[in-house]
Order: C-alpha cells, then structure tokens, then sequence
C-alpha cells in the first residue's frame, strides 16, 4: 500500500477513535476522506485509486476495530445499489445517494423479479409510463422475492416502459422512494412457515426523472452491472473443514452413537467427501483470486453448495429418525438474520430448497456455466425479436 | 384377480375394474371436500384432523373396512382395495386418520382375529390408532416405551401417527416379567407434536397408570405388531405413490403452462428429461406399491415385500416432490403453493416405519445378501 | 381360440411330426397352411385371424414341441422385415421374400445407421440414384452398427433419393442383396475387443426398382413401420427375481464373504432393490399387455435397464477390487450370441455401456417419453424446411 | 509455494509458474511421441510398455526424479511437479511405468533414506516397481504374499503395476519369525496379466527361492509401505484428472462439432447441462488432486488427504469418461475411438489403492465419523 494512503487512514484513525465514535459519524468520515470505495472518485467516498488495494484498506481498517455495517441488512446497497449508482446515476443521485448508503444511514432493496419474470428477469412487467406535464414517471406492477423491502428506504427497480420492443430493449431502471405512496410491502411466506422475503406492488408510484439510472430504454444494460457485482460477491471467503452444514451432521453423528448403522455412515461420509471436496474448490478459488487469477470456478460453487445442502440435511433427518418427524415451530414469523446452521434440522431440511432457487436457479448457472465456460451454444431464442408484449406469457 | 395376468408367483400388479371404479370415488370425493387451499388452512387450525372427511368416507363411500370381513361390518374386500384408498388419499394429502385407523390398528386386530373393536373401526364410527412411534420398523425389538403394573399401563410414546382424533388405541406394552403383551386403551392422554409433515400431526400419548383391555400376550402380540408393522410399510408405497404421481402430474402441468424466454418451461430439454425420468420413478414406484399391496393381501413373503416397498418408496416420492418444488421455481417455495405440503409428506413417510437403509438391511437378511 | 383353428394346428401337427420334420420343412408347412402370422392374408403365412390369437397358436406349437428360429439370428427378419414387407411391399415382393424368411432358409439385417445418421436416422445420406435405361437403382454410402451383415443374404435398407428436399422427404426404402456387387461388409471393433457389428460399404450397388417398399420418396413412413415393430418387440418377458445381472453379482457375493464390506452391502442393496423394482415394472408391463391394455411403459423399461445394467456392473468389479482389474482376454473376435450374464465381469462393464446407446440412446428415450407419454412440447426444429443436402453437418 | 496464497492450514492450491512450464513441456513431448493411435497399437503389441517415451521422459525432459534431493541425482523439487507430470501422462494414458517408478518405488526408498537405487530410478537409467497388488489400500495389513526364508524370498504377487518393465522391483516380505521386511530384487519371473486398463499392463511376480537386498525390516519397513501407498494414492488423483480433464475437453469439442437435428449436439440443453455438472466436477477434482500432492509434499495429514483423494476421484474420473463414452455415442463405443482406452484407465484406478469406499471407511476412523 501506498504511503499516502497508509497515511489517510491513520489519520482518520487518530482523528475519530473508532472505539467511541457513533458508527455512522466514523463511517461517514471514512466516505468524506475518500476511504470508502477507493476506487471511486473524490467527493464520492474515494480517491481513483486502484480497486486492488481495497482489500488491503479494509483489513488495516478491521485491524483498528473499525465498525462495519451488518451486510445481512446492507448487502444489497453496498454490493449491487453503490456500483450501479456510480456507473449510471447523474451526479445529482451519486452524491444524494452514495453517502448514505455507505453510513447505513438509509437501506436499500431490489426491486427485479416478478411473477412472470424469475428466470428470465427481461420478460418483466412492472409498466413505466411518463406523465407529459411533469416529465415524472408512473410506475404500477407487482415485484416478488424483495428481501428488506419492509426496511428499506429506497430501491433499485427495473421497468418496461416500452412494451412494442423485443423485451431487452424497453426496459427503463430507476431509484424507488420505498416512503412513497402507492408501495406496498406484504410478507412472502415460504415453505419454511417464515416470511424471510415479500412481495412489494406498486400502485401509482411517482418517480422523478432525475432518479432514473442510464437512458430510458437502457435499463438491461444498467441491470447488468447490478447483477455482475451480485456473482462477484458470491464465493470466495475462506472456510475451515467441517466449517458448512456438514459440521453440524458431523457433530450430531459423533454425539449419537445409538443412531449409526453402517448405511447412514457411508452416506454421511460420502457427503463429507463432497462437502471437503467443495470447499477445497471454493479455497482454490479464493487463492486465484488473490493472485490476481479470476477464474469461472465462482458460479460451480453455487451449484455445488446448493446441492450439497440439500443433500446434507435430507440426511440428517434420516439420521435422526423420530426426531427427524418433528418440526420446531410453524408459527407466521419474521425473521431478521436466518441461519440454516443454527435452524432446526426440519427447518435446514425446507430452507435449503430454496438455495437451488434463489439468485439464480441451479438450472440457470448450468446453463451460464455450458455457454460462458465451454462455449456451446446457446439455446435457441424464440423471443429475441418478438415485441414484448407480444411474447406468449 | 384375474389368473391369467399373475407371474409365475402369482402377483396381480393390475388394477381391477372395481378398484378403478373405488378410486374414481374417492377421487371426487376428495376434490370437492378436501382442496388444496382447506387443506392447508386447517393445519393451523384448532382441528387438525378433518372429521367431515373421516365421515364421509366411511358413510358415504365405506372404506374404512375394506379388508375386514362381511361379518365383522367390514366391505370383505382386501388389502388391495385399501392400497387403491391410500393413493387417493396420498394424492389429496388429505388429513384424515385412515392410515392409522384402517391399516396399522385394523391389520393389528385382524391378525388377532379379534371380533369387538374392528366392527367399529369398520365401519368408521370409532378411530383406532397403533401407539408406536411412527418410525418404527417391522421385525425391530417389541417396543418397552409402556409397562405394565398391577394391570395398569404406565408410559410416554412419542411420534404417534394418527393419534389425536383416535377414540381407541392399541397399545404395545411390556409386563413385569418382560411379556409382550397388547392393550387396547380409551383412556390415553394425547397432546399434538409440532411436526414436519403438517397434514398427519403426530401426538405425544401418555399414560399414568391407565386401565387398558388385554388383547393379546407373548408371540401373538409379536406377530399382531409385526402384522401391522408390516402390512403398513407395504401399504404406505400406495400412499407415497399418491403423493408423487400428485407431483409429477401437477408439475408436467405447470412446465406446460409456465412460460420463460417466450416458451413453456416444459419445452426446455434439461426440463424434460428430468420429467421422464421422474416418470419413469413413478411408473416403477407403481408397480413396487401394487406388488406390495398384493403381498399382503395375499400374505405371500410380507416381510420381504413391506421392505421392498419402503426401501424403495421412500426415496422415489422425495425425489418426486423434491422435483416438483425445484421445478415449480419460486412459486414451489412459498407457504401457498400446496407443493410444501407434499414435499413435507414424502420426507416424514421416508422415515415412517423405519428408513429406507433400514429396509434395506432387512432385505439383507432376507435374501442372505 | 376358435375351433377351425385349434382343428388346423391339429391337422398340422399330424402331418408334420414336429419331432422329426426338418425345421425349414416344418416351418414351410406351418407358414403354407396360414399359421405363421396368423393375421397376414391367405397365402402370405396367415389367415386373416385377428393379431390377438398369434400368442394362443405360438403357445399351442410350443407346447407340441415344434421348432422355432433363434431369435438371435432371425430376429431382425422376423421382428422388423416381415411387417415392413407386408405392410409396403408389392405383391411380387411379399410372395418372393415372406416364406424363405419365416423359414429361416433366408436371414435378415437392417441398414439403417450410418455415421453421420445416428439419433438423427433421417439424416442419412447414402444416395440411390435411377438409372434412366434401365429403371434400376444405384446405391453409394456407409451404412453402420449392423448386426449379421456378414451372415445375412437380404438387408432393409433407407436411402437419400432427393437431396434437395427437406430430409424426411427425399428417402426411398428398398430390399436390398446382400450378395450384390458392391456391398463391402467389414467387422466393426467395439471396446470390448470383439466385432458383434458391422461397417456395411456400398459401392454402385444396384438394386431393382421391383425391390423398392413404398413409394420414391415416402422412405421415413416405411421406415416408421420397421422402428414400431422394434419397440413393440422390446420389454413384455417375464424374469423371475435375480433372473438378471443382478443375480450374478448376488451370487458372487453370497459366495464370495472375504469380499464384504458394509458400504458395498448397502450399494448392492441399492441395486437389488432397483432391479426388482425394474423387475416388478416390466411384469406390470407383461401383464398389461395380456389384459390387452398396452401401456406406455414399454419404453421406460429399456432406460432403466440400461442405467440398472451398467450401475450393476460397475459395483461388480469394485466389489471384485483386485480381480476386477483383469480382462478375459482383449483378441478381436465375432461372437455369435453374446450374452453379459455368461461373459467375464470387465466384459459386462464395457458391453453395459453400449445399453444406452444400441436401439435408441437414453437421450432419445427420454424424449420420446416427454413428448409422446407427457405430452411436454417438441424440440425446436431448425432443419424441418431446410433441404437436406443445405442441412449443417 | 507462494505464502499470500495459502489456507489456515497452508495448502497452495494452485500451479506456480515452474510447474505450468513443465506441463508445457510434458504436454508437448506427449503429443509428439504418443498419439491415440499410436497407443491404442502398442496395447496390442509384444511390448506394451513405450520404453523409448520413457527415456525421453527421463533423459529430454528429466522428469523422473523430480522429488528426489539434487545430492542423489534428482531434481530437487517435490511430489507438486510430479504431480503435474501424472495430469499430463494421465491425460495422455501414456503407457510409461512412471507410476510405479517414480512414485510407488521413490516414495518408499524416499522414506528410508536409501541412496543406491534412488539415484538410478531418479535419472530413469533404471525401472523401479512396488511388488504389491495394485488394489493394495494404505493403512491395511502389511502383505503376506512373500515368505523369507534362509534369505530367499518365496511367493507370488499378482495384479502388480508397471512391473513387465521394472529393472528392480521392491518387495514387502514376512520373515519366518513374522517380521515386515522390504527387500529390493532384480530376479523375479514377471508375466503379463490380461488387464483392463490396456495401457498399464499388470503382472504376476513370482519368486522362487530368490535373493534380494534387505532394505528395512521392522517399522521402518511398514513406514515405507506406507509412504508409498499414501503417496501413490494422494498423487493418482493427479493423474485421475488428467483422464478427467481429456473426457471432458474431448467431450466438449464433440459435442460443438457433431451435428444431428441440424444442429451441434453441444446445443441440446440436457447436453449442456450435463457437460456443465461434469465441469463442476473435474473442477473439484482438480483442487482435491492439488490439495493431495500438496499435502504429501508437506507431510501434512498425509493419511486423510491421501484417503480423501482416491475417495473423490475414484468416483469423478469414472464418471467423466462414462459421460464421454455415453455423449460420443456409437462412435464412443468403437475400439478405434481412444475414449475405452480412458474408460478403462479410470475404471481401474478406482480400483487400485483401494477402492472409493474402503478410503471412505479410513477417513471415517481418521475424523472419529
């Protein structure tokens, strides 16, 4: 790291100790000196420098016990909302926006999938229409699977406005004021009994053309940075053995003798196999990583751990047998931070469904892993150039 | 059964045309007084078992004593014809005791030969139930959760399917000087279990020194447990056939209905080949659930057959249903979408009356493997 | 069965002593007297009975003792040639060729395959051009995977007539001498070591316009009615339990304890339980078929044996650990009849692999089923109006 | 090794620059001097063994003793690089006796500290195998097939690998008071046995009344087994993803190039996916292959990484080159098509060092699981 940066940090450290200081008011010091993003510009919580050394300004933050936000509840506008705002907004919205976000402050959700449009995001619905008086845009539709969305303060919303094109060319993207009128939050209740995620329909809902990101018609283009910065952040974090859900089967195994029979041993070693086998790819993968050797590993590790997981704690209810009938609670519940590892073995067992799902379906990444990694060809496209509102739905 | 169609052992893997017309009604029957929608309301309901239904089959359609003789009140049907039920049922993940009522109580006092509570469960106006934890597996150890002393039973037996609506249940219990012996018992505490399969609750029965009938003692009630045990494990693959011909059927639909990228979903060919192979699990599963049904209706090798059955059901309607809710895409994960109640069916039946590794072992034995 | 009929097996029997008569003999008076196929016409080898009695008149010669082809070396003649020449031959055709093949004094083989046509048959390209003189056609092509080549003295046979249509359409179907000038027939080597098929070379091979079935041009329909008459054939035998591999590999290991372990015990277990559920699945079959309720089973019986046949094999060298490590012997060899159960274990590990590709590959089945059984949408055709010699390749 | 790269517990994951270059080199030597075709012949031939690639090996490339200190004659590098050199043969099924040489045989002389013979088998001057059936499994009984006795070794030891060549084959013996010993020994009677890995020909080795040179005897004798099999077993993985690695790109070019329907077969979604999940599968392979040498290089958990290895690549390269017969199609299944001389190499070495399960039952006793 550079002298001048080694610099900028202690001196933010000596001038705001982070032991005492209100995280917000540390937080937003470290975006005013330019310590935020490095690599974004000056005044915008960075100072151009290269994206490479902030991994390097982090750890010597985290060694100084400097507060971070919860990424359960700011994954989204730090990972996905900040990027796109930076690539896309005016610099009106970069500098409402960005400051906020980054003090936690204000959250943020996403606004994509809806009903008719999970896999094939670019098939959505939710019209976009531009009042003529006021150059603002009406906004009405129905969005599904928005975590936070009765948190959050804004959003990152992808809409049709011109439905007489081929689908990836009508879509328009915007920043949702979540206060505004006409956004409706409800609960989504999954199989698990809990609602972890909800459905948000827009009713008239006001947005100001200036809160729009990218040209009006270009709102796939902008999308797709939001998502590339979304599979940038999944994988690559180091984990020791036994580390997954493999560890708690692994722990029950080993303090319930009474439960073994030769079969169940061979089907959790098996599984303890797989589980090692995933992790020293996801390792592997870390380690190119760091020595500068992206490699396209990063979307196999979603597809093995979805598997994995579900695989995991099918067994464990097998293993536990009686118990494994049991479920721990089905009451209507709102959970803030859910965690298969610490759930109940019925609630791993339902909960992991959902991993081969969410952010993109197993069958999705097979399909981006057969095209981008191996380079056969694509599926054959019947919509590419059927007008939106054309396509059979 | 049509000695014609039989291998050279005799198995009849068919159905015939009274049980084609038996499954028509209880298929209409169902459709209109058990939908998808009534069915997961009441399992957040106070009344977890649906008692109109109950009645309904047992009044209006009479199968609640399909195997149980002319004389006794019952159809003088067979095994065969209950299997056909337990489909339908499967099917609807209708929440109604007949598995316990009608397979694992009425199998235990059939083996009996007992004559005063199966007119009963026969024709549907008393609810029996079998006091074992629903995991158990044919040919384990005699159950010792109930003792015996002074004539009164004394116990805690948890997991019990079927329980909470039971008006008797039949009791396995251990006598002081270690005799296996059979109660049936009115006077049972049972309070529901939070349970993973949310359309059969299982129940917690206890009893404080209850007063309990004698039924039978020693090897009798041996073979009457080892009877229900194993006729339940058979007649559970019809079941679980229900269950995962409901997933393959509904989720061929949705592929058919559902469109991403401007074309069915079904239309994808990684979709369909995971449903013909599905298909091709379910028309095995079939075949193993009749053979199943038939062995016990013609008590030809049950032990062998009830551990086929589990050992292979099991499995085949968790991948049913496990297809069903991947395929469904987020739609199949949500609390409205019934596929959770299937999916949370297959798993608890995949450790019913012991799992499938279990079984396995069994067959080991059997067969010198 | 009816009484005149029952009256003509008798009159048969007794003129022909099933005991003594050659077979080509007695075959020749059962086909004369209409009871060969009993639902071709009068003096075709039938009477015009109904097709649903055969089983009844088979079962009453078998029964009497009376001698019947090698469904190995006949099969294809009497499976697939008979109904296709009955079906789409001229009345010189059916009269020349339907005795000597029910007779066994003539056999059979099928050109179907050929490199470029696999999944794909009506690809094909092997040309058959008119002779503007003489009427005759001359055949150029490779034909490939076909058994008996070598002993057969008569093939069916597709070809491309019209290369400049879409390419169901430009196919004529012919009977053609398998000892005509021209016709090359070379061993084809499998990984097995040995040539069960054959490589068919033909080179200006001509062939009478009299031995074309079906109309020029209308070779697929001819041909759909040879591939039915193949799937008809497949599935439908009872076995009794352990009747296939998986008996042998039960009886290695009931004889053989030194090799137990509790992990193999429970994948043998697997298996066992799969093949009798595949067992139970085909007899269901059998007995559907005899209750006259074809199902559409018939063609999952295949895939599951297929993927049973080669799992079942798999495990037996493992189970076997350091036998398994040998061959029996890798010298090039034709066998007459072989047969998985006889053969060493590495021979059924390889020969198993051939399961899913011979006769239709899994994939192809798996189609089949979605579309014909489920009714799931078909492939997207881009070669439907394509000609076939503008087809990619 | 490049500390910034390393785990909690260190393993370097990756190739370093040094080790790309060499597969470079062996790449390039292979693809010259051992085509297909050219193997697929020499399976058929009087010597099946291509002693002229091994001296290129060993003399153009110096490859042979890569783990062996400069001192006795080797390149002083590690077992990461011989590693490499397996992807490559692997990927080649190159019919060298490398295996045996300069992993079984230099693992267990690397153990015992012995200079003579090392020496020899490091320039590749000289052939070194391990007379033990390849199925031997680490961490089992030290072998009885060799008896010693008045200083002669008596036995037979059959399915022995990369023997038909060897110049000195080392020898586990029991003496007659039931001490392990391992003996070098240059006059063994090796005839080839029919294998079905064409391309790694096993042999019988019979001893009779034959003189060797005591190496060790003792614990010292079981700890040189040990190192050789743990060794072996961590490092075939390496080779296991070289055959891997070869059925998937070989199945990947395929499937692009085939065309049927009017389009490439590559394009065909079930294809795809399947191709996809085989990816994911050789890309674990790829890391359990690296942690394996890694981790023998370090002498860190050698017994369960060595385990860990043959429990996942057993199962990963079988299924890859199955999946490539099977994607080929017809032409996958013809003698002249290389993909069963790859089947028959991963079918084997599933079964050699022990099979899948049996690795599974060390890493059981290893993890207390």
């Amino acid at each position: 790291m550079e002298a001048e940066l080694s610099r900028a940090i202690r001196e933010l450290l000596d001038a705001h100790d982070p032991a005492t200081t209100p995280v917000a008011e540390f937080l937003g010091a470290r975006f005013d000196a330019g310590l935020a993003w490095v690599h974004f510009p000056e005044g915008l919580g960075g100072r151009s420098a290269p994206r490479s050394v902030q991994q390097e300004v982090n750890d010597a933050f985290a060694a100084a016990g400097a507060p971070t936000l919860d990424i359960g509840r700011h994954g989204i506008g730090l990972g996905m909302a900040a990027p796109t705002l930076l690539a896309h907004g005016s610099d009106e919205v970069r500098r409402r926006f960005l400051r906020p976000l980054w003090t936690g402050e204000e959250t943020w959700c996403q606004l994509f999938s809806e009903p008719g449009a999970g896999s094939d995001l670019a098939a959505l619905g939710t019209r976009a229409v531009r009042e003529p008086e006021t150059g603002d845009w009406i906004v009405d539709g129905q969005k599904v699977w928005t975590s936070l969305a009765h948190e959050a303060d804004w959003a990152i919303l992808v809409t049709r406005t011109d439905p007489d094109v081929p689908k990836h060319r009508g879509m328009t993207y915007f920043v949702c004021d979540m206060r505004a009128p006409g956004v409706e939050v409800r609960p989504l209740r999954q199989a698990t009994g809990e609602a972890e995620f909800n459905e948000v329909f827009l009713t008239g809902v006001r947005i100001p053309d200036a809160h729009r990101l990218g040209a009006v018609g270009d709102g796939w283009r902008v999308a797709q940075t939001t998502l590339m910065n979304e599979r940038v952040a999944i994988g690559g974090h180091a984990e020791p053995r036994e580390g997954g859900m493999i560890g708690v089967v692994a722990r029950t195994w080993r303090e319930h003798p009474e439960l073994h029979t030769p079969a169940l041993q061979d089907a959790l070693l098996r599984l303890w196999v797989d589980a090692e086998a995933a992790r020293l790819t996801s390792e592997r993968l870390r380690q190119q990583l760091a020595a500068g050797q992206p490699g396209p590993e990063g979307s196999a590790a979603k597809l093995a751990f979805a598997r994995l997981n579900q695989q995991i704690s099918g067994l464990e209810l097998e293993l536990l047998g009686a118990d494994g009938l049991e479920y721990h609670d089905w009451t209507f519940r709102r959970p803030t931070n859910p965690s298969m590892l610490e759930g109940s073995p019925g609630y791993r067992y339902l909960r992991a469904k959902g991993n081969s799902i969410e952010g993109g379906t197993s069958e999705i990444l097979r399909g981006i892993i057969a095209e981008r990694v191996l380079g056969l060809p694509s599926e054959i496209r019947v919509d590419k150039d059927v007008a939106w509102k054309d396509l059979p739905r | 059964m049509n000695p014609m169609t039989t291998d050279q052992a005799g198995a009849d893997l068919g159905y015939s045309e009274v049980e084609e017309e038996l499954r028509a009604n209880v298929r209409a029957l169902l459709a209109e007084r058990a939908p998808a929608n009534a069915t997961l309301a009441r399992t957040e309901s106070e009344q977890t078992t649906d008692l109109a239904l109950w009645r309904a089959l047992a009044g209006e359609l009479g199968v609640t004593g399909l195997p149980v003789p002319e004389e006794l009140g019952g159809a003088g049907a067979s095994w065969r014809e209950t299997a056909v039920v337990l489909e339908e049922l499967g099917r609807a993940v209708a929440p109604v005791p007949f598995f316990g009522s009608c397979v694992l109580a009425t199998a235990a006092l059939l083996a009996l030969g007992e004559r005063k509570i199966l007119p009963q469960l026969a024709s549907g106006e008393a609810i029996g139930g079998l006091a074992v934890p629903f995991a158990a597996a044919p040919g384990a150890a005699f159950p010792a959760d109930v003792r015996v002393s002074g004539g009164l039973l004394s116990g805690t037996v948890r997991h019990v399917a079927d329980a909470l609506a039971a008006d008797v249940l039949l009791v396995p219990a251990v006598a002081a000087d270690g005799t296996a012996e059979l109660y049936a018992v009115t006077g049972a505490l049972v309070e529901p279990m939070v349970s993973l399969d949310m359309t059969r609750e299982l129940a917690v029965v206890t009893l404080e020194e209850v007063e309990g009938i004698l039924l039978a003692s020693g090897p009798d009630a041996t073979a009457a447990l080892d009877a229900a045990l194993e006729t339940g494990a058979a007649l559970l693959a019809s079941e679980q056939l229900g269950v995962a011909e409901w997933a393959l059927t509904t989720t061929v639909a949705y592929a058919k209905e559902r469109h991403q990228f401007g074309r069915p979903i079904g239309g994808f060919q990684a979709v369909k080949h995971r449903l013909a192979d599905l298909w091709v699990l379910v028309t095995q599963l079939r075949a193993v659930a009749r053979a199943g049904a038939d062995a016990v209706t013609r008590d030809e090798e049950r032990p062998l057959y009830a551990a086929l059955a589990q050992a292979f059901a099991s499995g085949a309607a968790v991948t049913a249903t496990e297809e069903a809710v991947q395929l469904h895409g987020g739609i199949g994960f949500t609390w409205e979408h019934p596929a959770h109640l299937y999916l949370k069916r297959a798993k608890s039946a995949s450790l019913a009356l012991g799992t499938a590794d279990r079984h396995r072992a069994r067959i080991a034995s059997l067969t010198h493997l």
